[in-house]
Order: C-alpha cells, then sequence, then structure tokens
C-alpha cells in the first residue's frame, strides 16, 4: 500500500520482524518447556520465563528507544503484510494461494509506535512480575505451573499487540482470556477464586460477542480483517456516502467497542474485576494494572481511526469511560479491603482512559495507560508486600502504621500515590492533565465528516466526570496510603509485620520510579511543560495517514491550546483529594462514620457497589443457571400439565367444557406470560416428556406444520 | 372396458397411510403400532407400484422391484421390531408404550 | 446374457471398502462360531484352511482373468485376523472380546485404506464416474463422506473394545453382534453417500438404521438401552415410511429413480398448484426422512433419549457416522434443486429457519442436563444447526430490481465445502469427546457430569485431550471446530444470511456455558470419592490423544483439509 | 360398470375395511386379521396393476410371514383391554381427514396434468413382468447390487433380532 513503507532501521537492520517475533516466541517456548518440564527443572523453573521475559524486555526496550529516536515517527511502521511476502514472516493461515481475500488471513506483524510502547509496558511489567513472584508465591505447591501460565499469559498479549489483522487479535483476544482465566483461578481450591475466574471469563464473553457481531459487519462491508485496509475502505465508505459515516459503521463501532467494554472492565461489564482480585496478587499487578485490562483501552486505540470515522461511537465511548471513571471511584472511596480499593481504582483508570480516547485524545489515553501501568502495578505489588507481611491480612482497618516496619514498600507506594493522584512532577499528573484537557475539548474531526461540531450537552458531561473522579481518585488513594501506613497499628499482624524479601522489593524500587518519572517530558526530548503531551507525537499513528489521505483528521487532537485551564483544574482537585484525605484520616478532623451516617442511603449503596452484583445474580444470573431447577418445576406444573399433556386429556376437556377455558386459555396464558423469561431452557421439557407417542405426534406434527409453512409462507 | 383411473388407486394408498398414521398415534400396544408402521409402508408401495404400472412397462418393472424391496425390508423391520417389542417386554413386563418412560427430561 | 468379467471387477472395486465391511461381518460371525479365544481346536484347524481358502480365492482372481486387480490389502487383511484369531487362542483365553473388536477395527482399516486408495484415484478427476448400471456414484464428494463414516466405524470400533458395560459381562456376551451392526450399519451409510437412485436410498437407509435400533438395544438387562432401541425403532420407522411416501410421490410423478434427473423434472413444475401440492408432500417428506436422521428440530425428538440410553460407541457413531452420511444425502438432494427457483428458495428458507431453531434449541437444552451422554446428545443436536447454517448457502440469488422477483439462481459451493470440512472437524472432536466419556466412565461407573469431579488431574492425558475436544466443540481458536464453524459462519455472511451468522454467534456463547461446566468439573473441583480404579486403558488414551492431536493439527493447518472439502463439494457438479 | 372397476371397489373396500379394522378393533387378534385383509387387498390391487409377481411376494412374505409374526407376538405378550384410545383416535382423527381432504384435493384438482402419466389409459399389462424381475435381480447393470444388499441386511438383522429378542441367561449355555 502507498504511504506505508519500509524504513532503514539502522540498529537492527533486516532483522527487525525476526526480533519482533523473538520477543512473541520467547515466552511462548518458555510455557512450553515450563508446563512440560518446570517441576523437573532447578528451581522448579522459575528462572526459565523470567529470563525469557528479561530477554524480551530488552528486546522491546530497543525497539521502543529506536522509535522515540527517530526523528519522524511517522515512518515508524512495519509491517509483514503481503507486499513483504518475500520476509518470509508473513504466514498465510487460512487461504491457500490464489484464494480471494488472500491478504486477511495471513498472520503479519504491524509495528508502529503504539505497538513499541505496547511492547515495553507489557514485556517490563511481566518481567518484574515475574520477578516479584518468585518471592511471593514462593512454597505454592504448583509453583512451576504458575510461571508457565505467566509465560502463556504473555504470549497472548505480545501476540495480540504485535498483530496487523482483526482476526489474529481475536485470537489472542480469546488466549489472553483463557490465560487470565487460569491465572485468576489458580487456587480454585478456594470457591471464592474458582467463582472468580469463571465470572471473568462469561462476563468478558459477552463483550466479545458484540465484538465479534462488529467484526462480521466489519468482514461484510469490507471483506478485508487487516487493519490498515479496514482504515482506509472506511474512508472511502464515508467519502461514497458524501462525508457522513454510514450507519453500519457507527453500530459496528460501539459493537467493536463491546469488547473493550468486558475486557477493560467498563461499566457495566466491570463486575469481574473486583472478583478477579481472588487472584494471587502478582497476577493482579500484571493482569488488571498493565495489561489484560489494557487490551481493551489498545483495541480501542488500534482502531482508533475507524471509530474517529463514527463520532457517535466515539460519543458512546466517551460517556462510557466518563461514567465508569465517576462511577467505579466513588465505590472506591468505601471499600475497606486494600485490594478491592485498588481493583476499583483500576476500573475507575480505565475509564479515564476510555474517555480520553472518546473524546479523540489517542495521545492522553495511551499514555495514561502507559504511566497507569508503572504506578498501578507498583501499588498491587505494593499491596501484595503489605499482604505478604500482613500474613494475608487484607482489610485496611486491621492495617496501620506499617510505615516504619516496611519502609521500602510505603516509599514505593507513596510515590505511585502521588502519581496516580496527580501531583506535579509525578507521571501520572502528565496523563491525567492531557485527559482533562482532552475533555475540555473533544475534538474528534468532525468538521472533516461534516458533522455539527461537537458541543452538544452529552459531550459536556466528560469535562464534569472527569474532574470529579479525578478527585475522589485523590482522596480514597491517599485513604489507602494513611489507613495502611500511617498512624499506629490496629492488629498483631500490623505489629508484627516486616519488610518483603529483596526479590520483592527490587521489582518495586524499578516501578516506583518508573512511576515517578515514567511518565515526564525530559524523560525522552527534554521538553518541559511547553508540549508536554510528547505522547501524542510518540503515538501519533502512522497508519492513521492511510486514512487521513482521505478524510483529514486533527493532527494534535487533544492538546491543541489547552493552556492553563486543564492544568489549574488537575491540581485543584489533586490538592483538594489530598487534602480531604488528610482531614478525615490522618488528623481525623472529621469523622468518616459520621459523614457516612449522614448520608447513609447513600453510603449504603456506594457500599454495595450499586447492587450491581446482586442484580446481576438476581436478574440474569439465576434465572440463567441456578433457579434452573425450580423453574423448570413450575414450567411442568403449569405450562407442561396445563398445555400439553396430550391430545387424549384436551379431547377430554373439550368434551366436559365448562371451564376448560379458563383453566387452561386464561391461566395458561397468565402463567406463560410469568414464566416468558425463563422458557428458553425449559422447553426441551414440553417436548421430551419421554412418552413415545408424544414423539411421534409430534413427528407428524413437525412434518405438517414444515409443509404448511414451505407451502405458504416460504 | 373404461379402466380404473389412477385417482383412484393414490385415493386409496393416501387412505391407507393416514390410517396406518392413525393407529401409530393414537393405539396403546405397541404390536398395534407395528401393524401401523406396516400400514403405512404398503400405502407407499401402493403408490410406487400405480404409478409405475401406469407408466408402461419399464415403470410396471420400477415399481414392482421396488415394492419387491420394500416387502423385504419390511419383513427385516418387523423382525427386529418384534425382538425389540419382546425385549421391551421382559424388561419392563409391559406393551404399553407409555411405560418405558425412564429416558426423559 | 453373457457377462464381462472384467467390468465386473471394475464395479466391485467402486464399491470395495463395502465389501470389506461385509466380508468383516462374516469373518466376525465365523469367529463368534467358533467360539475363538475359547480355546477350541476346531478354530486351530478351520482358521487356516478358511484363511488360506479365501487367499487363494483372491489370488485366482488375477490368475485366473489376467486382470491386474490389487487386492494386497485384503490379503494383508486375512493374515492380520488370523494371526489375531491364532494368538487370541493361544493366548487370551476368556478375554475374547479383543477378538471381534481387533478383527472389526482391522476391517474398518482396511475399507479406509481402500477408500484412500479410491480418493487418490477420484480426488482431481473432476468427472463422476457410475458403475452398478448406474446405482453408484463414484465422486470426490462420496468417497469424502464415505471415508468419514468409515473413520467413525474405526473409532468406535475401537471404543467397543474398551467400553465397560459390555466388557464387564463374562464372555463378551454380545460384542460380537454389537460389532457386526456397527459394520452392516456404516456400510449401509457409505452406500447411502455413494448413490443417487431413490430405491438404493431407501435400502441403504434402511440397512442403516435398522442396525443402529439393533445397537441401541444390545445392553441386555439395560432397561434404559431397551427403552432407547425401542424409542428409536418405532420413531425410525415411522420418519422412514414418511420418507418413502414422500420417494413415491417424488418418483410417481417424475417417473424417474435418479435425483438429478427428478431436480429436472422438478423445476417443470409449479409450487402453487394441486400437483405442486403433491410435490410439496413429495419434497419435504422426503427431506424429513433425512432430517430425523440429522436431528433436525422438529425431527430430533428420539435423539437425547436414543443418545443417553444407547451404549456410548453406538452414540458416538450415531452422533457422527450416521449425522455425516445423512447430510451427505441431504446436501445431493438439495443439489438436485440447483438453479431452480421454483423450489430452492423457499427450502433454502426453510433449512435457515431449521438451522436457526435447531442449534438454538440444542444449545437451551443441553444447558440443565446433568447427564454426560445427554449433554452431548444436545449439543449434537446444535452443532446438526451449525451445520445447516453451510446448507444454507447452497444457493445464490439475485432479486430482479424491477420485478423484485428472485431473477437467478446460482450455485453456491462454499456452503458445501463448509459443511463438509464441519463434518471432519466434528468426527474428530464428537468422537474424542466421547471416547472421553467411555474413559472416565470406564473410572467413575456413571455417565453423571457430577461424577467426574476433579478426574482431570488423575489422567491428565485424557482430561487434556478431553478439554481440547470441548474447546473444539465450543469453536475456541486453535481448534478444528473453529475454523469449522468460521468457514460455516463466512459461507452463511457470503451467501447473504448475516442474520442467521449472528445467532449462531450468539448460540455459540451459550454452548460455551455448558461444555464449560464439563471442564470446570473435570479439573477445578475437588476429586470424588466414588471412583475406583478401574483397569487403565491406555490404547483407548492413545486414541484420544491422536484425535486431540488431530484437533489440533486441522486448528493450525485447516488449508489443505479445506482443500479436500471444496474438491469434493465441486465434484457434485456445479 | 366394467369388471375391472368392480374388482377395484371390492379390493378397496377390502383394504380400507381392514386397516379401519386395525384401527378399530378391541382385540389384538382381530386388529392382526384386519391388516391381513389390508394387505391382501393390496396385493389383489398389485394383480390388477399387473404386477402378480409382487402380488405373490405381498401374499408369501406379508401375510404368510410378517402378520404371523404378530401373532406370535401377541400370544407372546399379554392381553389388554385399553388399549384404544377413542379421544386420541377423534382427535388425531381430525386432523388426519384434514390432511386426506388436502391430499384428495389436490390429486382429484390436476385436472389431466399429469407430467407423461395418462391416468385414463388403465395400467401396463402384466405378461413377463416375472421374467423380467427375475433379470433384473440378477443383472449387474439393473438391480443386482441392492439384491445383494438387502441379503446382507437380512443377515445382520435376523441375528441382531436373534440376540435382542434372546432372554437373559446367556449364549448357548
Amino acid at each position: 500500500m502507498q504511504g506505508l513503507m519500509q524504513t532503514d532501521w539502522g540498529l537492527f537492520g533486516d532483522d527487525h520482524l525476526r526480533l519482533m517475533l523473538c520477543i512473541l516466541l520467547l515466552p511462548l517456548m518458555a510455557f512450553a518447556v515450563q508446563i512440560f518440564f518446570g517441576a523437573k527443572l532447578p528451581r522448579r523453573g522459575d528462572w526459565l520465563p523470567t529470563v525469557a521475559m528479561g530477554g524480551a524486555f530488552v528486546l522491546a526496550l530497543s525497539l521502543f528507544m529506536t522509535a522515540v529516536q527517530h526523528p519522524d515517527p511517522t515512518l515508524f511502521l512495519h509491517s509483514a503484510r503481503p507486499p513483504a511476502d518475500e520476509d518470509g514472516l508473513a504466514w498465510n493461515w487460512l487461504w491457500s494461494k490464489g484464494t480471494p481475500g488472500k491478504g486477511n488471513f495471513v498472520f503479519a506483524i504491524l509495528f508502529d509506535n503504539l505497538t513499541a510502547v505496547m511492547l515495553l509496558v507489557v514485556t517490563l511489567v511481566s518481567f518484574l512480575v515475574h520477578v516479584f513472584s518468585m518471592g511471593y508465591m514462593k512454597g505454592d505447591p504448583r509453583y512451576p505451573r504458575f510461571f508457565a501460565y505467566l509465560g502463556l499469559f504473555s504470549f497472548s498479549m505480545l501476540g495480540l499487540v504485535l498483530t496487523s489483522n482483526f482476526l489474529f487479535l481475536l485470537i489472542f483476544w480469546e488466549l489472553v482470556g483463557l490465560s487470565s482465566y487460569l491465572l485468576i483461578g489458580f487456587w480454585f481450591e478456594k470457591p471464592s477464586a474458582a467463582n472468580a475466574c469463571k465470572k471473568a471469563f462469561l462476563t468478558t464473553r459477552v463483550g466479545d460477542t458484540g465484538m465479534l457481531i462488529g467484526m462480521m459487519m466489519i468482514w461484510w462491508n469490507f471483506r478485508t480483517f487487516d487493519f490498515v485496509e479496514i482504515f482506509e475502505k472506511a474512508g472511502q465508505a464515508v467519502i461514497a456516502n458524501g462525508g457522513v459515516p454510514p450507519g453500519w459503521m457507527t453500530i459496528a463501532a460501539i459493537l467493536v467497542f463491546m469488547g473493550p467494554i468486558g475486557k477493560s472492565a467498563q461499566f457495566p461489564l466491570h463486575v469481574w474485576l473486583p472478583d478477579a482480585m481472588e487472584g494471587p496478587t502478582p497476577v493482579s499487578a500484571l493482569i488488571h494494572a498493565a495489561t489484560m485490562v489494557a487490551a481493551g483501552v489498545y483495541l480501542v486505540g488500534r482502531m482508533f481511526p475507524f471509530f474517529m470515522f463514527a463520532p457517535d461511537a466515539m460519543l458512546v465511548v466517551a460517556l462510557v469511560g466518563a461514567f465508569t471513571a465517576l462511577f467505579a471511584a466513588t465505590i472506591g472511596i468505601t471499600q475497606f479491603d486494600i485490594k478491592k480499593v485498588l481493583a476499583y481504582s483500576t476500573i475507575s483508570q480505565l475509564g479515564f482512559m476510555v474517555a480520553a480516547l472518546g473524546c479523540g485524545a489517542l495521545g492522553a489515553g495511551l499514555m495514561h495507560l502507559m504511566t497507569h501501568a508503572w504506578f498501578k502495578a507498583c501499588l498491587f505489588l505494593g499491596s501484595g508486600s503489605v499482604i505478604h507481611g500482613m500474613h494475608h491480612e487484607q482489610d485496611m482497618r486491621k492495617m496501620g502504621g506499617l510505615r516504619r516496619r516496611m519502609p521500602i514498600t510505603y516509599l514505593t507506594m507513596l510515590a505511585s500515590t502521588l502519581a496516580i493522584a496527580g501531583v506535579p512532577l509525578f507521571s501520572g499528573f502528565y496523563s491525567k492533565d492531557a485527559i482533562v484537557a482532552a475533555t475540555l475539548h473533544p475534538a474528534p474531526g468532525y468538521e472533516s465528516l461534516a458533522l455539527p461540531h461537537a458541543g452538544g450537552l452529552l459531550w459536556s458531561l466528560p469535562r464534569l466526570l472527569i474532574p470529579l473522579a479525578a478527585l475522589m481518585t485523590a482522596f480514597y488513594m491517599f485513604r489507602l496510603v494513611i489507613m495502611t501506613f500511617h498512624g499506629t497499628p490496629r492488629s498483631g499482624e500490623a505489629e508484627r509485620a516486616h519488610e518483603s524479601p529483596s526479590n520483592m522489593t527490587v521489582p518495586l524500587l524499578v516501578l516506583g520510579l518508573l512511576a515517578v518519572l515514567g511518565g515526564s517530558p525530559w524523560l525522552f526530548n527534554g521538553d518541559f511543560l511547553g508540549k508536554h503531551i510528547w505522547f501524542n507525537g510518540l503515538v501519533h499513528n502512522p497508519v492513521f495517514d492511510a486514512a487521513s489521505g482521505i478524510v483529514s483528521f486533527p493532527e494534535q487532537v487533544g492538546h491543541e491550546g489547552h493552556g492553563w485551564a486543564p492544568l489549574i483544574i488537575s491540581l485543584v482537585v489533586a490538592g483538594s483529594g489530598i487534602l480531604l484525605a488528610f482531614l478525615f484520616y490522618q488528623w481525623k478532623v472529621f469523622r468518616p462514620e459520621k459523614v457516612a451516617a449522614a448520608i447513609a442511603p447513600i453510603y449504603k449503596a456506594v457500599y454495595n457497589k450499586y447492587w450491581i452484583d446482586e442484580f446481576y445474580l438476581r436478574f440474569i444470573v439465576r434465572p440463567l443457571v441456578f433457579h434452573w431447577n425450580v423453574f423448570c418445576a413450575a414450567f411442568d406444573k403449569y405450562v407442561v400439565d396445563g398445555v400439553v399433556n396430550g391430545v387424549g386429556r384436551t379431547a377430554r376437556r373439550l368434551a366436559d367444557g365448562q371451564g376448560w377455558f379458563d383453566k387452561n386459555i386464561v391461566d395458561g396464558l397468565v402463567n406463560l406470560a410469568a414464566f416468558l423469561t425463563q422458557v428458553f431452557g425449559a422447553i426441551a421439557r414440553i417436548f421430551q416428556t419421554g412418552y413415545l407417542q408424544h414423539y411421534i405426534t409430534l413427528l407428524a406434527g413437525g412434518a405438517t406444520a414444515v409443509l404448511v409453512i414451505f407451502y405458504w409462507f416460504l | 372396458m373404461s379402466p380404473v383411473p389412477l385417482h383412484w388407486y393414490l385415493a386409496v394408498a393416501f387412505l391407507l397411510f393416514v390410517l396406518g398414521l392413525l393407529v401409530v398415534l393414537s393405539r396403546r400396544n405397541l404390536i398395534y403400532i407395528l401393524m401401523g408402521v406396516e400400514l403405512i409402508l404398503n400405502a407407499s408401495s401402493l403408490v410406487f407400484v400405480a404409478f409405475g404400472s401406469y407408466r408402461g412397462a419399464k415403470g410396471l418393472l420400477d415399481g414392482t422391484v421396488i415394492g419387491t424391496f420394500i416387502v423385504v425390508l419390511a419383513a427385516a423391520e418387523a423382525t427386529i421390531a418384534l425382538a425389540i417389542v419382546l425385549n421391551i417386554f421382559g424388561t419392563f413386563h409391559s406393551v404399553r408404550p407409555e411405560d418405558p418412560n425412564l429416558l426423559k427430561e | 446374457m453373457d457377462y464381462d468379467f472384467a467390468s465386473y471387477l471394475r464395479d466391485l472395486r467402486t464399491i470395495g471398502p463395502e465389501l470389506i465391511l461385509c466380508g468383516t461381518i462374516l469373518v466376525l460371525f465365523l469367529v463368534d462360531l467358533w467360539r475363538i479365544g475359547r480355546n477350541r481346536t476346531i478354530s486351530w484347524v478351520l482358521a487356516p484352511l478358511v484363511t488360506f481358502a479365501a487367499c487363494y480365492g483372491l489370488y485366482l482372481v488375477p490368475a485366473t482373468t489376467g486382470i491386474d486387480v490389487d487386492l494386497w490389502p485384503e490379503f494383508l487383511g486375512l493374515t492380520a485376523v488370523y494371526a489375531v484369531v491364532t494368538v487370541a487362542d493361544l493366548r487370551w483365553r476368556g478375554r475374547d472380546r479383543w477378538v471381534p473388536g481387533a478383527v472389526a477395527v482391522i476391517g474398518a482399516a482396511l475399507a479406509c485404506l481402500r477408500l484412500w486408495q479410491q480418493g487418490v484415484e477420484v480426488f482431481g478427476e473432476g468427472a463422476a464416474a457410475f458403475s452398478w448400471g448406474g446405482l453408484v456414484r463414484v465422486d470426490a464428494f462420496g468417497v469424502l463422506l464415505r471415508g468419514l463414516a468409515c473413520l467413525t466405524l474405526l473409532v468406535t470400533s475401537w471404543f467397543t473394545i474398551f467400553y465397560a458395560p459390555m466388557r464387564r459381562d463374562p464372555g463378551a456376551k454380545g460384542v460380537t453382534e454389537f460389532l457386526a451392526c456397527l459394520a452392516a450399519a456404516a456400510a449401509g451409510g457409505m452406500f447411502l453417500v455413494a448413490t443417487e437412485n431413490l430405491l438404493f436410498i431407501y435400502l441403504s437407509l434402511e440397512l442403516l438404521s435398522l442396525c443402529s435400533y439393533l445397537q441401541v438395544g444390545m445392553l441386555k438387562g439395560d432397561r434404559r438401552s431397551s427403552e432407547a432401541s425401542l424409542k428409536y425403532l418405532i420413531y425410525g420407522s415411522v420418519a422412514s415410511g414418511f420418507m418413502l411416501f414422500g420417494f413415491s410421490l417424488l418418483y410417481g410423478f417424475s417417473g424417474e429413480l435418479a435425483i438429478p434427473k427428478i431436480g429436472q423434472f422438478l423445476q417443470t413444475m409449479p409450487r402453487h398448484s394441486p400437483e405442486g401440492v403433491l410435490m410439496t408432500v413429495g419434497v419435504l417428506l422426503s427431506f424429513s426422512g433425512f432430517a430425523y436422521k440429522l436431528t433436525l428440530v422438529p425431527f430430533h425428538f428420539w435423539a437425547p433419549d436414543v443418545y443417553e440410553g444407547a451404549p456410548t460407541p453406538t452414540t458416538a457413531f450415531l452422533s457422527v457416522g450416521s449425522k455425516a452420511v445423512s447430510f451427505g444425502i441431504m446436501l445431493r438432494f438439495l443439489h438436485m434443486l440447483t438453479g431452480d427457483i421454483v423450489w430452492a428458495p423457499g427450502l433454502v428458507h426453510l433449512a435457515a429457519l431449521a438451522a436457526v431453531v435447531t442449534m438454538t434449541y440444542g444449545n437451551l437444552a443441553a444447558l440443565h442436563q446433568s447427564n454426560l451422554k445427554r449433554l452431548f446428545g444436545y449439543s449434537s443436536i446444535a452443532h446438526a444447526g451449525y451445520m445447516l447454517l453451510g446448507v444454507v448457502t447452497v444457493f445464490q440469488f439475485m432479486e430482479d430490481p424491477a420485478t423484485g422477483l428472485l431473477r437467478e439462481g446460482r450455485f453456491f459451493g462454499e456452503g458445501y465445502a463448509a459443511v463438509l470440512f464441519y463434518l471432519g472437524a466434528y468426527l474428530l472432536m464428537n468422537l474424542g469427546a466421547f471416547g472421553a466419556v467411555i474413559f472416565l466412565a470406564n473410572r467413575t461407573g456413571s455417565e453423571e457430569i457430577e461424577d467426574i469431579r476433579g478426574l482431570g488431574w488423575k489422567s491428565p492425558w485424557v482430561g487434556g485431550a478431553f478439554i481440547v475436544f470441548l474447546l473444539s466443540l465450543t469453536g475456541i481458536p486453535p481448534t478444528a471446530g473453529f475454523f469449522a464453524k468460521w468457514y460455516v459462519f463466512r459461507a452463511a455472511i457470503d451467501g447473504g444470511f448475516l442474520w442467521l451468522a449472528v445467532v449462531a454467534g450468539i448460540n455459540t456463547v451459550i454452548s460455551l456455558f455448558y461444555y464449560f461446566r464439563i471442564g470446570r468439573m473435570l479439573f477445578l473441583r475437588d476429586g470424588s470419592e466414588a471412583f475406583f480404579e478401574a483397569p487403565r486403558a491406555p490404547w483407548l488414551a492413545a486414541v484420544l490423544l491422536l484425535l486431540a492431536f488431530g484437533t489440533l493439527w486441522f486448528g493450525v493447518f485447516p488449508g489443505a483439509a479445506r482443500e479436500v472439502a471444496a474438491e469434493a463439494a465441486r465434484s457434485l457438479g456445479w | 360398470m366394467s369388471a375391472e372397476i368392480l374388482a377395484f371397489l371390492v379390493l378397496a373396500t377390502a383394504t380400507v375395511a381392514g386397516g379401519v379394522v386395525t384401527l378399530w378393533s378391541r382385540y389384538v387378534v382381530h386388529s392382526a386379521f384386519g391388516l391381513m385383509l389390508s394387505l391382501l387387498g393390496v396385493a389383489g390391487f398389485y394383480v390388477l396393476l399387473g404386477s402378480d409377481f409382487l402380488a405373490v411376494t405381498q401374499v408369501v412374505v406379508y401375510v404368510g410371514g410378517v402378520v404371523v409374526l404378530y401373532l406370535f407376538g401377541v400370544m407372546l405378550t399379554p392381553p389388554d383391554r385399553e388399549e384404544r384410545s377413542i379421544r386420541r383416535i377423534a382427535v388425531a382423527g381430525i386432523f388426519a381427514v384434514a390432511a386426506l381432504v388436502v391430499l384428495l384435493k389436490a390429486v382429484f384438482g390436476m385436472e389431466g396434468r399429469w407430467y407423461g402419466v395418462d391416468p385414463d389409459r388403465g395400467p401396463a399389462s402384466g405378461g413377463a413382468v416375472i421374467r423380467e424381475v427375475g433379470n433384473a435381480f440378477m443383472d449387474k447393470e439393473a438391480y443386482l447390487l441392492p439384491f445383494e444388499i438387502a441379503s446382507v441386511l437380512l443377515l445382520v438383522a435376523l441375528v441382531g433380532a436373534v440376540f435382542i429378542a434372546r432372554r437373559e441367561g446367556g449364549r448357548g449355555s
């Protein structure tokens, strides 16, 4: 395709694609060796995936540095798509030669800045989690298997990031789901863990279904799964439609977004993530901070040009993100389990990213993805360290005063908390500031799409919700730090707590350092505050150019002229949040209990997470699964007996004549209506009576019905 | 001598088919049900032969051959059916079609 | 009349695999008659004699006629059977279930070999050849489906050897009869897809059906088995009576027995007319005969009960082999209406309707099953619905913008190829699943899902293989089941049935729930106390691993199989 | 009224009456004889249609074999008085009659469009049909293969049926 070219890769020469394949295959190899021979290897094999991951990280880092240093990032597209077939790296999977639609099923690597960033994040966090797990999982009976699963997960995640093809993305997406299922349910003896992994898997599948349908719609219209081709054709479709996106594109974009809703735990499919904290804490750090949940955000980023063509879908994305950010933050305020707080914080931060993307600020959203990966992984690992020190006590009310006993953990977690709260000079500040700026100026390319400018009421919602959520973030994160580390110990475990071993604290330190510096502009191109969304330049996606040759996007979406307003908002919300936290928990000026009592109904709703789990359980899960037998029995009683109990009985009633109508038709209808919601699975019971002649009657009836339908209706 | 129209044969065959179906659907003894199946098969066979015969010599040959095969298969089926019914009688001590009712939802 | 011996041999070659199966049945009965495996002198004396005589007969054919006939597989098979018989008599006294099992396996393997040879000849040939006066049609489509039936026979015979309820009986009661019925049913199924003559279709379908009824009831003393066989018998007899009645009308009006000619005739017939009523009855009653074999709703009622009550190898055979050949004949029937705009659109929409209802019903009903076999029965119904998705796209219609009517019908072979691929993948994964059920049920003595708790850790290989099969049945990517679904869905979308593919996608999600439940029971629950250490069955596990490997292999490299399926679909002659 | 039509009417009456007896009778034995009557009537039709070979086969195999088999089965199972469900017959009958009306209406509504069949020409004359049938069964180019397959089917069916019907207690011993 014109517009995309192969660049000279100085550092790597022609081997860049093989390097990327190495990044992908190292963890797979580690998994394969570890799952079969792990237990027989020295140290039960933990070093193998760790070293493999470290190698992958080094490779990713060098790719990333090349990407950063390159003067013109738009040239950094490297794809082994069909023109590059001679590279021998494109794996022609589904189609033999000469079949139309050839390119769609070729496994190829799409490497651009987005990929570079994601590779760095995934490999680094994964590597650190491997190291951390050596301490945390010590003595677990299934220790080798844990590392194998980590390898499998890393492989799937890297594949997801590297592929240039929606179909393969789906495959890796499902693999990520599978491996996260294995990891969350690692301690499956615990019923809660077994349930949590099931819940995570099934809930995300709900979103995936929508995504699959969206993919089908894209396929149906474009006959391609290749990202670049999709963007190109989307542009053409918009032009062909007179500058207005065709309706199906909006629907397809929203359906595709359902995948991220599930995977990135957005409202209303966020319910799995808090439960997933039942998994080992390193898993929480890996999956629920840095990688798997980021996959949804990544997908939106990857499909961003497509979304840009569908402003209404962008609005949905922005609203879902902003709402999730605020919604989860409110729940986070009330929780006492340290990991639950972090879980809701994660949901909230993911909401930030999604909202930023929805407002058209690709750079801001993905920058937050990266900085969030640093500080949230640090926080999770820190909480793991705390839990390790507290002998698996997770209730913050029983902690306190850990500052002196676990100084390294405290310092790193404090740094990360400052970052997540958005204190200037910490990494989170830059990205959060960019997001606030983006919500102030939601600027997808509407002018060029001949649509009215985005100034509607709905578009202004994020700019209210996001700062509010940021305030709450600062508040509950400092609440966490104060309750855990400050004050005096509130239990025996807290008094006896001790610092974790070095293989746990070193990753903490690394991540803590990144939480401070990881987003700072001077680290990369020496530019401070002026154009501080350097990230925009970094993820400015050359893939866009393929599309923007047709419809132009604003070049610097989201940070043009944001000036001081977002900065001030950020500072105010962060400052007041922190201040409130200190007033409540450190200096005890206000009593949290009193406030809670004053707004008891609201507090209760929030504390119980708005009863969303109960809602699902009551209205979706139970009707579908648990109350099956009850429903079936009732169904038998009312519907089966009333309606289908054989021809003879009906005939007798007919002969009796009296009350038959009332009894069967009226009551039957009423009962039928009452059971309409549960009819589905129980339908079998109507027919499958076990009586031979019923079957034959149904055979004859079915044949008649088919004849009638065919003759008169088709 | 005016021949019998083909319609009439078809009408009888249809009647036989419906009667067989009725027997299968309504009688409460397995042996009756098997008899009903025989009626259905005979109805089909009659249609084959009648149509064949009205198409001339080639058709008559086809119809006869098919009819023969149907007779043979019906005999085999009856044998198996009776064996199975006897087996059912041995295990369930009943020849009512509704008595074997272990397998259901 | 004087007969041309060479042409006889040529025609015999075309049905070689079926002949081998018939021979296998005879050998099985002989082995049973002589009580081989019980140390009877008579078998020592007779077996070599018979073997020698048979080999000599085989040798005589080329020697006397001078025609070069390739008979080495038969020689090999006879020798192998002789070896089995002798070794059994010398060594395996009292464990003679091995003997008929080995004989059946050898026969099925030989038949597969012959089919392979035939396939090598036929694939790439293009045009179909006819033998036996036009009764047998040799084309790639038929060879592929016969191969599927034959492979099913091979694997299910293998399963039979390990199937505990038969094994527990002293003296291997009924194993011979069971295997003979299995082989005869497979032969019937193979004939079914090798012909396009109404009479022969009926005959082979009856061979398949009657032998299936018998197999289902062959667990003597098991009330459920008896009941299942009764239900299957009566339901099947009535359904095949319907089908025969439909055939009689088709034959009557067209005066032809060959399907393509009937198809040509049908195109001249208006649908909405008195004779159209009769033709509708004819066409649809014929289809209902296949639909009942395919367990399409509303002709599926027998299936859950029969699948549950039947011996597990039979269940496996019914849900895979029987279904495959019935799909084959249904595709042939549909093909006869190619390019016909009088009948085809309605049939296609009917099929679409049936597909939706079937898959939804199967999946929803499977949700709350507690018996593994019954669950897989419903899942099998659902899979028939998925496969029907490919059938739906047999035709592609062009709408005339002026009149809004359908203008042109064109055969659209992608759908056929997709169905064939699906059948192949389904063979691997469903046979594997039933094999795993046999393996686990042998350990627990029960087929309830609850009872396999934690067994995955105790038999990790079989457990792992079972997981592969379940993933594949769900349609999770690196497995053959994914591509099967993928091709079928794609065909449906390309054929203009997007909504159908969407419904099917949703159904896939529903199916996840119950497949998932099995996997969870296997690995994520504490082991039940109720299992006892049954004799280990490494050879059964080996077959399961082989099937799992195949499932994965075709999940990674589906291209070649897909090509074969496409070639077979093409050979129908569009 | 020609003799042929008369014969047809008589046979039709016998056939249908036999079917009705099968459907309606309270006693299994009566029903079996009703079936026999019906099958004999069909055999008579075969004669009328010129297929005397099939008629003989029908009488020998069906009437002489199958019906006797059923009588045998009747004797092996106990009598049961509640075998006829008039309500079921009535309800199913309504639908059956409706179906019948549709079919008959279609048959008699075709008005001569018989697609190559002349319904009034009458059946082919019988004559040499037995010889032809015999040749067809032995001719490779005709029906030899189905004939042989049928023999396999009968073999397996009989062996299987014997196994199924055999009482518990084992083989041979």
